[in-house]
């Protein structure tokens, strides 16, 4: 295997793909021409890369939930519902953590389980157990379109079972899908396997099939800087792309701050069409998600409510595609359906208030703005330079040397060497910025934020106060001031 | 360094939440302790095998994502075909699919062989007192 | 009975007075100088007044629900509850409707009716029927500051027992509690009862005694302009400011619109500031309490959990001193004390996480302040100058008028010639200005702004567009489209 | 006009809630009835020598402020009294304290005699609607 930010051939993709297929029973059941002609077969309100599109042309924002249950008639059942009573726009299907680490087996034995339990053991769906056959009564059965969601480095069975039974968009990548769930699985492989994905998608596309891809953008969604995800997104959005992908959508979690929330989409969107632009990859279709506050929660369902509304409100107001929504249940578990459906309309409520009153364009905003594509282009830029004109290989390079790092990541090919904390008015920046590629005067911005906050809280800078934002929102606050 | 008490501390099974792991290893570090930490995705094998190199005291599994129920089963089992039937296991995090009541999830891990189960979102404070506590009536 | 905005002499407060405590057998017990005694051991956290000047001095946004039940016991449960489990920060005692028409009998048979029932079924506490003994124990028995909100044209005689019992704050006013609550009782009736109230305020306070009082705010709360409440609010603080009064809250209901309703409530400060200095009342301390969604809300509890958010949101980013919190239960009937703590602890937790970050004073939100301002000024210096320098004398003048006109006020003392509608970005404009004595300029803004909308939605602006708006918050939009 | 059908439109007891009264009052008027709308604040006895005033077929009485319960109670006996035993009466708002089920509530005003009892929030289309259906059915 030798990582390239190069567009794989067939044969390169076919000789692997042979192998990928038999790596569980379900995978001999693939059968792309058949899926091909299924896809056709699709209409435009089932079909989420042409809803999106829609959404993006009338300024709309759609929800989305987050749902995914251990066996076929209960998950359908669960998709009706979030559709009926929750009112959600877009649908997904998230897959559970044994399927996330290919441990089918253990999948199987969740699966019988549940059976015997009489409700889901596992934390998703496991589609590849459930094979072809069985993810496509799931796309018969739901009159939305739909999307897979999961968190899987090697994700290349799933990939080939959920789109040949028909779903229309995909989430992941091969960073986003490492650093903030895996722990010793190496980038050069998660990008490689992700190459795979993003390929299979392009296949798809040149045979007239369009599948919408999302790289997975709020990573570990405990205070990261935009700047850090944004250069993420912006790198799989262009891996994907040399692969051939035609329709895609960059993620951003919400900090809290509306100021840096609405910049932030902002700044995402801009670096996404300057970036696509410089590398020529012009015919791709871009569009934004706002993943509501995905850090810890509070366990009172009445604050969650909050949490869901202020989420709901920035991902308006920025006017991201779509939104993320999370429920009332979030500290404690997996939602019920019901719960689930509360954050669905709790959210609708908000976006049909707040999306006649767009949010004013201040100088405020303008400046964050800017910053966060200052910084991002350090990181950006610096990683190209990494990888001497290639971002696949820049992107391993620029996690050794610290110029990507992701707060709180569990793999250890991420340095962990930043350390972010909020400022005085809640905006999450850096307290060590460790070897990010910042240039003296954006390091000293984040050090004045900060010691402006410390100042005001009479302490100084510690990981202490990193703690106690972490907990602040669980808590009923955004900033985590000493007690 | 040497005559610190030693603590396994990890996130089992396919369960990669690594925040609190992280907030944990630094707050009992901090209260004294000499932490193991295995990190995330951490297999029962694994928490057996470091507690006996290390002659730890204490045996702390988290389990977030939901899948405890199933990951957590059988580890006291192997700590006693391993030889270390009597280390202190305590476990925590979200451990059943799904808001439930906690009484319920707490019997079941008692029932597991777990010494202390824990609700959601418990604070280190908690856990580092209980410890401390549970050693000492261990004469350590 | 002659109506003017004059400070009553003692004689003539003490002659109405020995009549008023006639009116219902609990009179008798009305003992002022043991009240004087009693208020005067008020810790200050229990103290209203108090608690606003220091929220105003921090700039916090305190937050109050609105509570009330037949029978004392369950009342000081149901208070102590929201304090505990609700985190209120201030507390209320709404009266029955009753008692707000002085139907002491009615309130008696509730109470009676109440007790066999063993439940509530009387939609407030009937302060009046419980006497000075009955309401001093709830006093004695919460630990927050208490006020006492109703909807009482007359109420002279609750005020009397409530402020002997030890209530330090109170809401109502002539107008405010006439026009959307009463039929055909005549302003001056009101007006003149009210500076009744006002003067007992003022007695009090001359005795070293600070009670706080608010003149209601939101009036119908439904699709009220802001300077129309505006007007009545700083009148019926002029007025009460008169009679000696020193502590003083000015109100207004969320519009639905941010940016109006953060410049409606800093044009509320400021405009009171101005006629305050400008007629003479300079030791008076004012603060403000905006209103959440005062009009229909939504059935749906998910949705309702939406509304109330964001009316917390434009309370805090609005910095008004308190907000006076919605229940999931809104829409359909007086709350269980469950629900009316969930909605106390989502607003809680809205404010905790946007104190830190002040909304922009953008441009946007200047020039709507600069309009409520001129707006607000033409009426009242309209009404000061029908009542030939007399705000008591003008108010009655200029409701006959129409130069004060409330939108779908039950009184046949008001015009009823205004009728409001939604802008494109769903500020409350005028569709019909009726009589206001607007300037061309600003007829011609309100013109534009509904013309703007009507053209958007093709169609001309009709009574169904207003009636499409009534009903839009609570069929989950802010703005009522057409289908 | 003389050959409109009239009904009698008003909010019972202490109540104030106008804004329902006033929509109420367009849409029906609109749909081609002839409405004396009392408004708000109406004693019962108002109601009933209002319809033998103006000879109206059908009473409209809304409750929105809870005390339904208490104020509705006896206005059919009311009619009955003045003669006017079978004149249609509806009843609707939110006719009780607190969020109840609508089943109880209902069960409740048909009880006391009012021929249809409506849930909170109820559009003025469908009164409108069962408006038209009952009174044809009496051939009017
Ligand atoms: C952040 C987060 C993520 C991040 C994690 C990033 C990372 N690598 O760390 C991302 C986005 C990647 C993620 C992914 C997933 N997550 Co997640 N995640 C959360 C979230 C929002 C916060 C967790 C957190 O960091 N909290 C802050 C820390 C400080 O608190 P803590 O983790 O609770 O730990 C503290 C206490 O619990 C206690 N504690 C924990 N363990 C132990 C052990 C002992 C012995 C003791 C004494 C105490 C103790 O001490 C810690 C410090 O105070 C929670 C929900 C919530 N809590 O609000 C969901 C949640 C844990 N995730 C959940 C799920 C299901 C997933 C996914 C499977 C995706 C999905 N299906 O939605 C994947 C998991 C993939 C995998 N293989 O594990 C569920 C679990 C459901 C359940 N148990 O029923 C939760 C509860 C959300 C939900 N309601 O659905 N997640
Ligand atoms: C606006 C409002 C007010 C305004 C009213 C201004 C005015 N003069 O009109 C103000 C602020 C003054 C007010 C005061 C009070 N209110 Co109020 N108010 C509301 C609110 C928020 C909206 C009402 C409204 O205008 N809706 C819009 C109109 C178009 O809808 P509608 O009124 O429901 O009427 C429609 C339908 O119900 C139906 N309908 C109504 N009647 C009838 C009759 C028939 C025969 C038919 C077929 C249909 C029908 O048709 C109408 C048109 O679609 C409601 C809660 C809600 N719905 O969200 C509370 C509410 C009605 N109020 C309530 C209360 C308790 C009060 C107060 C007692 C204060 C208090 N204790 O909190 C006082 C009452 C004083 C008094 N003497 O009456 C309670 C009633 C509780 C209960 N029933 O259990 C409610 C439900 C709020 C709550 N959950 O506590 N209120």
């Amino acid at each position: 295997m030798e990582l390239k930010n190069k567009k794989w051939t067939r044969e390169q993709f076919d000789t692997i793909r042979a192998e990928v297929l038999t790596h569980w029973a379900t995978g001999k059941d693939v059968d792309m021409e058949e899926a091909v002609k299924f896809h056709e077969t699709i209409p435009a309100k089932r079909h989420f890369a042409k809803r999106l599109i829609k959404a993006k042309k009338n300024g709309e924002t759609l929800t989305q939930p987050r749902a995914g249950v251990a066996l076929i008639n209960e998950h359908i059942e669960l998709l009706n519902f979030l559709r009926n009573e929750g009112e959600a726009d877009l649908l997904p299907t998230t897959i559970d953590s044994y399927t996330r680490q290919n441990q089918y087996k253990e999948a199987q034995n969740g699966i019988e389980e549940s059976m015997k339990a009489g409700r889901s053991l596992l934390n998703g769906f496991p589609a590849v157990n459930h094979g072809v056959e069985g993810v496509r009564r799931v796309v018969e059965s739901v009159d939305a379109p739909l999307q897979v969601r999961h968190g899987t480095p090697d994700a290349r069975l799933l990939t080939e079972i959920t789109l040949a039974a028909g779903y229309t968009s995909y989430e992941g990548g091969g960073i986003s899908y490492n650093i903030p769930y895996a722990k010793s699985v190496s980038l050069e492989r998660t990008i490689y396997d992700w190459q795979y994905c993003d390929r299979l998608v392009g296949i798809y596309a040149e045979q007239g099939v369009e599948i919408n891809r999302e790289p997975f953008g709020p990573l570990t969604g405990t205070l990261v800087p935009p700047s850090v995800s944004h250069s993420v997104a912006v790198i799989e959005g262009l891996l994907a792309a040399e692969q051939g992908v035609k329709n895609l959508t960059l993620g951003y979690g919400q900090c809290g701050n509306l100021i840096q929330d609405v910049a932030a989409i902002k700044a995402l969107e801009q670096l996404a069409e300057e970036y696509f632009a410089k590398h020529g990859y012009n015919d791709c279709t871009l569009t934004s998600v706002f993943h509501q506050w995905m850090g810890g929660f509070p366990q009172d369902e009445a604050k969650a409510f909050g949490v869901i509304s202020w989420g709901a409100a920035a991902a308006v107001l920025s006017q991201a595609t779509k939104v993320i929504v999370k429920t009332p249940h979030e500290a404690l578990g997996i939602p019920t359906k019901e719960a689930n459906a509360q954050g669905l309309r709790t959210t609708k409520q908000m976006i049909n208030m707040l999306k006649d009153q767009p949010y004013p364009m201040t100088k405020e905003v303008l400046d964050e703005v800017e910053i966060i594509k200052a910084e991002s282009r350090c990181i950006l830029d610096k990683v190209f330079e990494l990888g001497q004109g290639d971002y696949a290989v820049g992107a391993v390079r620029a996690f050794e040397a610290g110029v990507l790092d992701v707060p709180f990541a569990p793999s250890k090919y991420s340095l962990n060497k930043i350390l972010p904390a909020r400022d005085n008015n809640g905006a999450v920046r850096l307290f060590d910025v460790g070897n990010l590629p910042f240039t003296p005067e954006l390091v000293a911005f984040h050090k004045d934020k900060i010691d402006q906050r410390a100042k005001v809280e009479g302490r100084s800078p510690s990981f202490q106060m990193v703690i106690d934002d972490i907990y602040a929102i669980s808590k009923g606050n955004l900033v985590g001031r000493p007690r | 360094m040497e005559n610190k008490t030693k603590v396994v501390l990890g996130v089992i099974g396919a369960d990669c939440h690594a925040v609190g792991n992280k907030i944990l290893n630094y707050a009992i570090g901090a209260a004294g302790f000499e932490v193991i930490n295995l990190g995330v995705l951490v297999p029962q094998a694994d928490f057996v095998s470091a507690a006996i190199e290390t002659d730890a005291q204490a045996i702390l599994v988290a389990s977030l994502y939901g899948h405890g129920e199933i990951d957590c089963r059988g580890l006291r089992e192997r700590c006693r075909e391993a030889g270390i039937e009597n280390i202190l296991i305590y476990v925590g995090g979200n451990l059943v699919v799904g808001k439930t009541d906690f009484g319920e999830v707490e019997k079941k891990f008692l029932d597991m062989g777990y010494d202390r189960v824990y609700a959601p979102g418990t604070l280190p404070d908690v856990v580092i007192k209980n410890l401390q506590a549970d050693l000492e009536k261990r004469g350590l």
